[in-house]
């Protein structure tokens, strides 16, 4: 079995999460995920001169996915779109320091959710970035088959 | 311990009468059963002992007990030991609510060329009898389901399900691993033909489990060796845990009427509690389930998440989310019984043990509205519906 | 205990100090290792130092340990589960002295197709290595062996029969069960790809072993379920036997200076005192051999009566005698050293544990020459040849 | 496994055996069983008056078999020819308070011997019982082989 063991970082963040909500003067929203996956996550952001300048989001999901994209608006607030933009999972894992093999997806979907907000933000500015342009939710893991070569003798 | 436990189908702690009753078998009557000189004869008497224990629990003779390591051993032997001598029936067909050792036992049968059918339920988690009639032909050899379901305790129409095999040539397979505790079966009388028991969800020790297996079937063994267990499950005797296994069903025998009333109890008012949170819901069949077991889905949340928070509140839970699985797959049994993906991901599974207090479901209905609101706040979906 | 406990091979006692360690994980940290509450935390830690100390133990790393319930399923697991990955190959090739459990799980290959073959032994019972030469083949998938008889405690020689797996692109499997107590291994020097160990013979409880399986070494598993033990071994963690069994290899790390050598000089005052018995003599290396072990063969008498002659005086151990199986075979590891029938049916075998003193020994040698001149009295062919 | 419990009647012959050793003045001596066999059994009586007056026995084998020959001696000592010759594995056992399934053919073992005996007896004064030659020991039981109806799957 998977052990599935949270830092103390994650747990802090899962128990006492920044930034829930949702900005009421948002410059855009980014939405990803599915609740038919488990995870689903809105982000929105506050742009001011090239800047993040406020950010809230709201997390459909495990302990896992919304201490990542806490600390996600975390790592984010204050940071130019170009900053945010190159902003890697890894990055917000190693802000977590580390997470369970089997809940990397989860943090995919934050950063996913970012880049869609981003989208959405160029999009309003009538900038077409279908890089950012984020469709589902990252795909899970594929389950690891019973692998079987043939019967048993 | 301060911590409230309500996850007694995921693991239950040792009876003390019963450690106490192992202990001289780790050191002092440490012999093999199989030993002809002195040291051997009590670890024997023992073993036969705890076999005549294990039999009275279901009502079945001693001689068709055989000790293995466990639940998930037992269902391979049952499973996979009776094929052999049904060659002509290449069909197993096991319910949609099955646990997982099921499954997979099922699921590998495949790569040998049989294949696997499913029983499917109702919305409160029931085996369709009309379906099962379909479904049972001369093509099955094995019919697997369980006594109840492990994780929504919808009790199974054993005895109904058990005769729709036999009149089809086929045998049955029960899965007693969650119900022996609580729920008294005499396995003549439903007729069943095999059945699996597991010594730690007697409150037994892990590590030993039981196969019934009705005389007259025939079966061939899973693990050869020295011939032990009249050959159907070799490997030196754990005398210990047999021993262990032995008074566990001796007393769930002798309990059998008051440890599950009081938790019946227990379950209720939390059932009650719980449903009482908005868009709140019970999993499975309100009348016809396992004393000890509640399972509830809380809309517009995740499970993981919910399980979390009463961890940290002292409270010990399962859940039937994806998030908590290896596989990350929502839970089979609720989706068999017609949830949706995002209903499964909500469902906590919480189930009592016999020492557990009304304190314990005091606490857990005091925090859990709570937790729910804390998490719907930060919920998409709860918060696009209002 | 006033009993003098010379059949250690058979049964060992639990160490007190694993005894004390495996307790807590009965009552207090019931846990199940797979819950991701905090109940799941510490046993899960426990299982996994449990399995840093057997890998220790044998120079192997965690990960490739595979907890089991006992040696014959490791056993099981390994000549039968790497099959299906060498499918072209259908030779099974194991010694004449391996023990039943390895003869039992490769007769029931040949009903699945597959042909086995015995590597012939000298007189001591030591494998013979232009023999193993010879059959080893690109034909072979399997070559287990022991490290050392168990009957007869002849060493092995394990780098050179896994070496010539190798070359054959065969798998080699070393049946570790009775020498990881007295005899040091490192399976990475020896090229060896998998071993058996068993946890009730290094002195942890019954009902659990392991199965080193060589990183690399591709194996499906013997039983289905729940995935556990990275899908190797299906079936809820036991625990508290885990627990024992890496207690157990650590102390036996410890003391594989002391002990050993302690029981070697015993077991060297045994033998001096038993063949000094007229027509007694020893069976199996007399260098090459576990420092427990003394088979002796008696002419002229069987093994059952001088057992059970000995017990009447308070002292336990077994025999080659094919009056004490169950199967009424002699020793088929006697018969492989060019014994004849009578000669295996007059031994007795003597195995030693840590606890033994000069005492017991000497007890044995006082009693014996009695018993055999006793016996052989109502002899009739020790009457004929006089 | 088979259980191996010998009954107290058992272990007392087997520690206190009637009649060991061989009758000087034997007037026939059987000889069943090999030692190849794990059992061998040789039987000396003396007949007077049609009756068998005295009885000896040596073994080689397992308890069982040892008390078993020790128990049939105590039996058919003063015993017509007659009444010897009709005596049963049966009538051993039971006078042995039962024997573990394992360790019957020990008994059988030595009912054989007696006929052995008794076939010599009668073959010294001429009179040839084909009935009574035992030839070999009784066939232990088939080993229970590990039926096998095909491969697992
Ligand atoms: C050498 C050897 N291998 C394997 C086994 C099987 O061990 P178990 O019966 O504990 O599974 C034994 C049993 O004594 C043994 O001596
Ligand atoms: C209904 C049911 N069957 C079988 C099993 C398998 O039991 P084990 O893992 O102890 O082998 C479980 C495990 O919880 C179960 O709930």
């Amino acid at each position: 079995m998977e052990r599935l063991e949270y830092s103390k970082t994650v747990l802090e963040h899962f128990r006492n999460p920044r930034n829930v909500g949702e900005l009421e003067d948002a410059d855009a929203v980014g939405t990803v995920g599915n609740p038919v996956c488990g995870d689903m996550m809105e982000l929105s952001i506050r742009v001011e001169d090239n800047r993040i300048t406020d950010i809230k989001f709201r997390t459909f999901g495990c302990a896992s996915a919304i201490a990542t994209t806490s600390m996600l608006t975390e790592m984010v607030k204050g940071k130019t779109l170009e900053e945010a933009e190159k902003l890697s999972w890894d990055d917000v894992v190693g802000g977590l320091e580390g997470l369970p093999p089997v809940k990397v997806h989860c943090s995919l979907l934050a950063v996913d959710g970012l880049k869609k907000a981003l989208y959405e933000y160029y999009k309003s500015r009538g900038i077409i970035r279908e890089d950012l342009n984020i469709k589902g939710e990252s795909e899970h893991e594929e389950e690891e088959a019973v692998k079987e070569s043939g019967p048993l003798v | 311990m301060d911590r409230v436990y309500l996850d007694a189908a995921t693991s239950l702690p040792v009876r003390r009468e019963v450690l106490e009753e192992m202990l001289p078998f780790f050191t002092e009557h440490f012999g093999n059963p199989s030993s002809i000189h002195e040291l051997g004869r009590i670890p024997r008497e023992a073993v036969e002992r705890s076999r005549g224990h294990v039999a009275s629990l279901i009502s079945a003779d001693p001689s068709e007990i055989v000790f293995t390591s466990g639940a998930t051993e037992s269902i391979n032997l049952a499973m996979r030991g009776v094929l052999p001598f049904l060659k002509e029936r290449r069909k197993v067909i096991i319910s949609s609510v099955d646990h997982m050792s099921v499954r997979a036992t099922a699921s590998a049968l495949t790569s040998g060329g049989y294949v696997v059918e499913y029983l499917p339920v109702d919305d409160v988690g029931r085996i369709d009898i009309g379906a099962a009639e379909r479904m049972i032909d001369e093509e099955t050899a094995v019919v697997s389901f369980p006594f109840a379901s492990s994780e929504v305790g919808t009790v199974q129409p054993a005895g109904e399900l058990a005769s729709l095999a036999h009149s089809a040539g086929a045998l049955s397979h029960v899965d007693l691993t969650m119900s022996a505790l609580q729920m008294p079966v005499d396995v003549g009388e439903c007729g069943i033909d095999m059945a699996t028991l597991s010594s730690p969800d007697l409150m037994g020790p892990k590590g030993v489990g039981a196969l019934f297996i009705r005389k007259g079937v025939k079966i061939t063994s899973l693990i050869k060796g020295g011939g032990q267990e009249r050959n159907l499950r070799s490997g030196s005797e754990n005398v210990p845990g047999i021993v262990g296994m032995g008074a566990a069903a001796r007393i769930a025998g002798e309990r059998m009427e008051e440890d599950p009333a009081r938790m019946r109890v227990l379950r209720d008012r939390l059932i009650e509690g719980l449903t009482s949170i908005p868009e709140s819901y019970l999993n499975g069949d309100p009348e016809n389930r396992l004393p000890n077991n509640a399972n509830v889905r809380f809309s517009y949340i995740e499970g993981e998440s919910m399980l979390l928070m009463l961890d940290l509140n002292g409270i010990s839970v399962s859940t039937g989310s994806a998030c908590a699985q290896k596989t990350l797959e929502a839970s089979k049994t609720l989706l068999a019984m017609g949830l949706k993906h995002e209903e499964a991901h909500g469902s906590l599974i919480f189930t009592l043990n016999p020492t557990n207090t009304e304190h314990d479901i005091e606490k857990v209905i005091e925090v859990m509205p709570g937790i729910v609101s804390e998490l719907r706040a930060m919920s998409p979906i709860y918060n696009m519906k209002e």
